[in-house]
């Protein structure tokens, strides 16, 4: 797999972050073209979670940039943003609205293509989206908040943990969300530890400290 | 413009449903008042002397009380970080979600001030520059609280310390508004006031967009 | 290791500024200082309306033009701060607070001790005690917040923005002061500022100014000093959790 | 002297005035040489562990 040869979409140049003075990674390099997945692994701290911020733009690298379609992402981040969806530890649900709700205002807000039914049908939830999201379990939540991504397909989907709390059937779900999504011509990283089958996906390991 | 709109009725949901905001800081506003009269007497003349001073103070502290969670819970859940990854301006959240704040507080507020004058025994020629001034004066206080509540992000105590960053940057727009009043009652022109207040509004605009968003990129760090 | 000799090349040029200027601030603030206690206490003549109680104007209008100049100081760091990342400016900035807030709480103090014979009262809702006293609460809460952070850091940047807002509110705050305060009419309108001043109180007045000027740079370098060394002690407190983990 | 003292009537208002300028002043001295002082001996030690862990 030679991503440079199929014209890359997304290309992280030598990136590093440091957090109150600890050095968690340098010199960073990868190019992603559309179809194309990678997974990030390492111990807890050794970064993962900063690079995905550092990816969406919500933190700032020491040194590199992350380009899109040959844009810097953080001089021009319009079209980047328009494609980018994230997920990060929170789920970034209402408690007090329903599913449906919640799942509404977020397509309204991030302009989805996809209808809120058509994602949660993609994530097994259609039956409960008249519930209040407070009555669902953490991972019929986890689930609502990949729903989000469901419903916003074609551009890059950045995931930090998402199969904490996820049982073995929504596992095998996500796998196949995944696989969906880049068979549609989109890019997902991820950070997980545990073994999610993300087939050809190309391997980051962090965590080897200087 | 919809991203917006979806956001600002979001926030007032959110605000307006049981247990939400927007009953708990008018039930405050209408009880701090209704203190007043215990503090200093129930002496008409006295009452309908500071009525109006009472009233915007107490709108003050009302919009004080409801500002801590209006950056809190989003920081807490995620979705802070993803309104900062849309493709609208951090700036424009923050508007938005202090038109928001203002929607559920400043604006009942300012429709429930003639009931409270009344209970005041407020002088009638001070309906008008109260309201007027209370309608203008009360989105600066969403706008400037919205820089507390985005600075105080992540601190230990931040509730408590929202009202010492806030409270004194307040001053000019408590002061236009009873200005107006007092000018009222001295048979003098209102109008300066009021656009006087107009334009305090006016500055605290760009300044909480600005300040605010800064403060929540820091918040998000 | 390039970074990190980079983070060091500005506090190790403060240092060596630090060493030549402090010596000779020491100097001047104790010799201004001195010589203005003295001249304002002994040689300067009784006022003919205030009498004695004028000698109270030598350490409150300098504390008073302090007390501004701190604030105006801090904002322009803060600025320089939050545009060029210059990390000496943060620490500075949260140096001068305390510094600013002290003279602050001596102009007020002074003031209404001075208030009493003049005015009759301790304290008079004057447009001029009034917008110190606001002054004197923004310090407060730059204080409060730049150490309501468990990483300094986060609690500098706070502050600073916290700093410029409360720049652009200050005219704004001493207008609407003013306006309200004639507005009221206060009944007891005894002006110092009346007669234009004597040169025979002018010049110790500038001496003291001087002096309290001095005396805050002594101040501003040993308080940036020991900023400079919290943050080095966060550092390596970092270093040895991460090691320990 | 005793005039001196009694500042034409006025020693309740002068001599305090100074008196808490100077102790605010020197106090906020104090209270900075102090902290700097404990700064520095708390550093000191770190960075002595610090020798010690990387040559022991």
């Amino acid at each position: 797999m030679d991503p440079d040869s199929r014209n890359p979409a997304l290309i992280a140049q030598s990136l590093s972050c440091e957090r109150g003075g600890r050095h968690l990674f340098a010199g960073l390099d990868f190019a992603l073209a559309p179809g194309d997945a990678l997974v990030l692994r390492g111990p807890n701290a050794s970064g993962k979670s900063s690079l995905l911020r550092v990816l969406a733009g919500l933190l700032e690298p020491t040194e590199g940039q992350v380009l899109w379609h040959g844009k810097d992402t953080r001089e021009d981040p319009a079209d980047w943003r328009r494609s980018l969806a994230f997920l990060g530890h929170g789920t970034a649900l209402k408690p007090q609205f329903s599913v449906g709700d919640n799942l509404g205002f977020w397509s309204r807000f991030e302009q989805a293509s996809r209808t809120p039914a058509e994602a949660l049908e993609a994530v097994g939830l259609s039956h409960l989206a008249d519930l209040p999201a407070s009555m669902l379990s953490a991972g019929q939540q986890r689930r609502l908040a990949l729903a989000r991504l469901a419903a916003r397909p074609g551009g890059c989907w950045l995931m930090d943990e998402p199969t904490v709390t996820l049982d073995a059937a929504s596992v095998e779900q996500l796998s196949a969300m995944i696989a969906q999504h880049r068979a549609e011509g989109g890019i997902a990283i991820l950070a997980t530890h545990e073994d999610l089958a993300v087939e050809n996906a190309a391997v980051l390991t962090l965590g080897v400290r200087s | 413009m919809s991203a917006f709109t979806a956001l600002v009725r979001r926030d007032v949901a959110l605000a307006t449903r049981r247990g939400g905001e927007a009953a708990l800081t008018l039930g405050f506003f209408v009880i701090t008042i209704a203190l007043f009269p215990f503090g200093v007497g129930p002496d008409p003349e006295l009452l309908g002397r500071i009525a109006a001073g009472i009233i915007w103070v107490t709108a003050l502290l009302a919009a004080i009380v409801s500002l801590d969670r209006l950056f809190r819970q989003d920081l807490e859940d995620g979705s802070l970080d993803l309104l900062a990854l849309s493709p609208m301006p951090l700036e424009l959240v923050v508007l938005a979600k202090c038109l928001a704040h203002w929607l559920v507080t400043g604006l009942p507020v300012t429709l429930l001030a003639p009931v409270m004058g009344m209970m005041l025994q407020l002088d009638p020629e001070a309906y008008a520059p109260l309201i007027i001034g209370l309608a203008l004066g009360t989105p600066a206080l969403s706008l400037v609280g919205a820089i507390g509540a985005s600075l105080v992000l992540g601190a230990r105590r931040g509730g408590a310390l929202i009202g010492l960053l806030v409270l004194p940057l307040y001053i000019p727009v408590l002061i236009f508004g009873i200005s107006a009043v007092e000018a009222a009652l001295a048979g003098l022109p209102v109008l300066p006031h009021i656009l006087i207040e107009g334009a305090v509004l006016v500055v605290s605009l760009p300044l909480a967009a600005f300040a605010g968003a800064g403060a929540l990129r820091l918040a998000m760090d | 290791m390039p970074s990190l000799l980079h983070s060091l090349a500005s506090p190790a040029r403060f240092q060596r500024i630090s060493a030549h200027v402090f010596p000779w601030a020491a100097v001047l603030a104790t010799g201004l200082i001195g010589c203005g206690l003295v001249w304002a206490l002994v040689f300067v003549p009784p006022d003919y309306q205030q009498g004695d109680t004028v000698r109270v104007m030598y350490v409150h209008v300098p504390a008073a033009w302090m007390s501004m100049f701190c604030y105006a100081v801090m904002a322009v760091l803060s600025v320089s701060f939050l545009i060029w990342k210059h990390a000496l400016a943060d620490l500075a900035a949260r140096a001068s607070a305390p510094i600013g807030a002290a003279f602050t709480t001596v102009a007020l103090i002074t003031g209404s001790l001075w208030g009493k014979p003049t005015w009759g009262t301790y304290w008079e809702w004057d447009a001029r005690l009034t917008s110190v006293l606001v002054l004197f609460f923004l310090y407060l809460g730059h204080m409060a917040l730049s150490n309501a952070f468990d990483d300094r850091e986060r609690g500098g940047r706070a502050a600073a923005i916290l700093a410029v807002v409360g720049a652009i509110n200050l005219p704004i705050i001493k207008f609407s002061v003013e306006w309200w305060n004639t507005l009221h009419q206060p009944a007891s309108v005894l002006r110092m500022d009346g007669p234009t001043i004597h040169s025979s109180m002018l010049w110790p007045l500038l001496v003291m100014a001087a002096g309290f000027t001095a005396f805050y740079v002594v101040l501003l370098l040993i308080r940036i000093r020991s900023e400079l060394m919290a943050r080095r002690i966060e550092v390596l407190q970092r270093h040895r959790a991460a090691e320990g983990a | 002297m005793a005039a001196f003292l009694d500042m034409g009537g006025y020693a309740a208002t002068v001599w305090p005035s100074y008196g808490v300028t100077a102790v605010i002043l020197i106090g906020l001295l104090v209270f900075s040489l102090r902290q700097l002082a404990k700064r520095r001996e708390q550093l000191d030690a770190l960075e002595a562990e610090r020798e010690r862990s990387r040559n022991p």
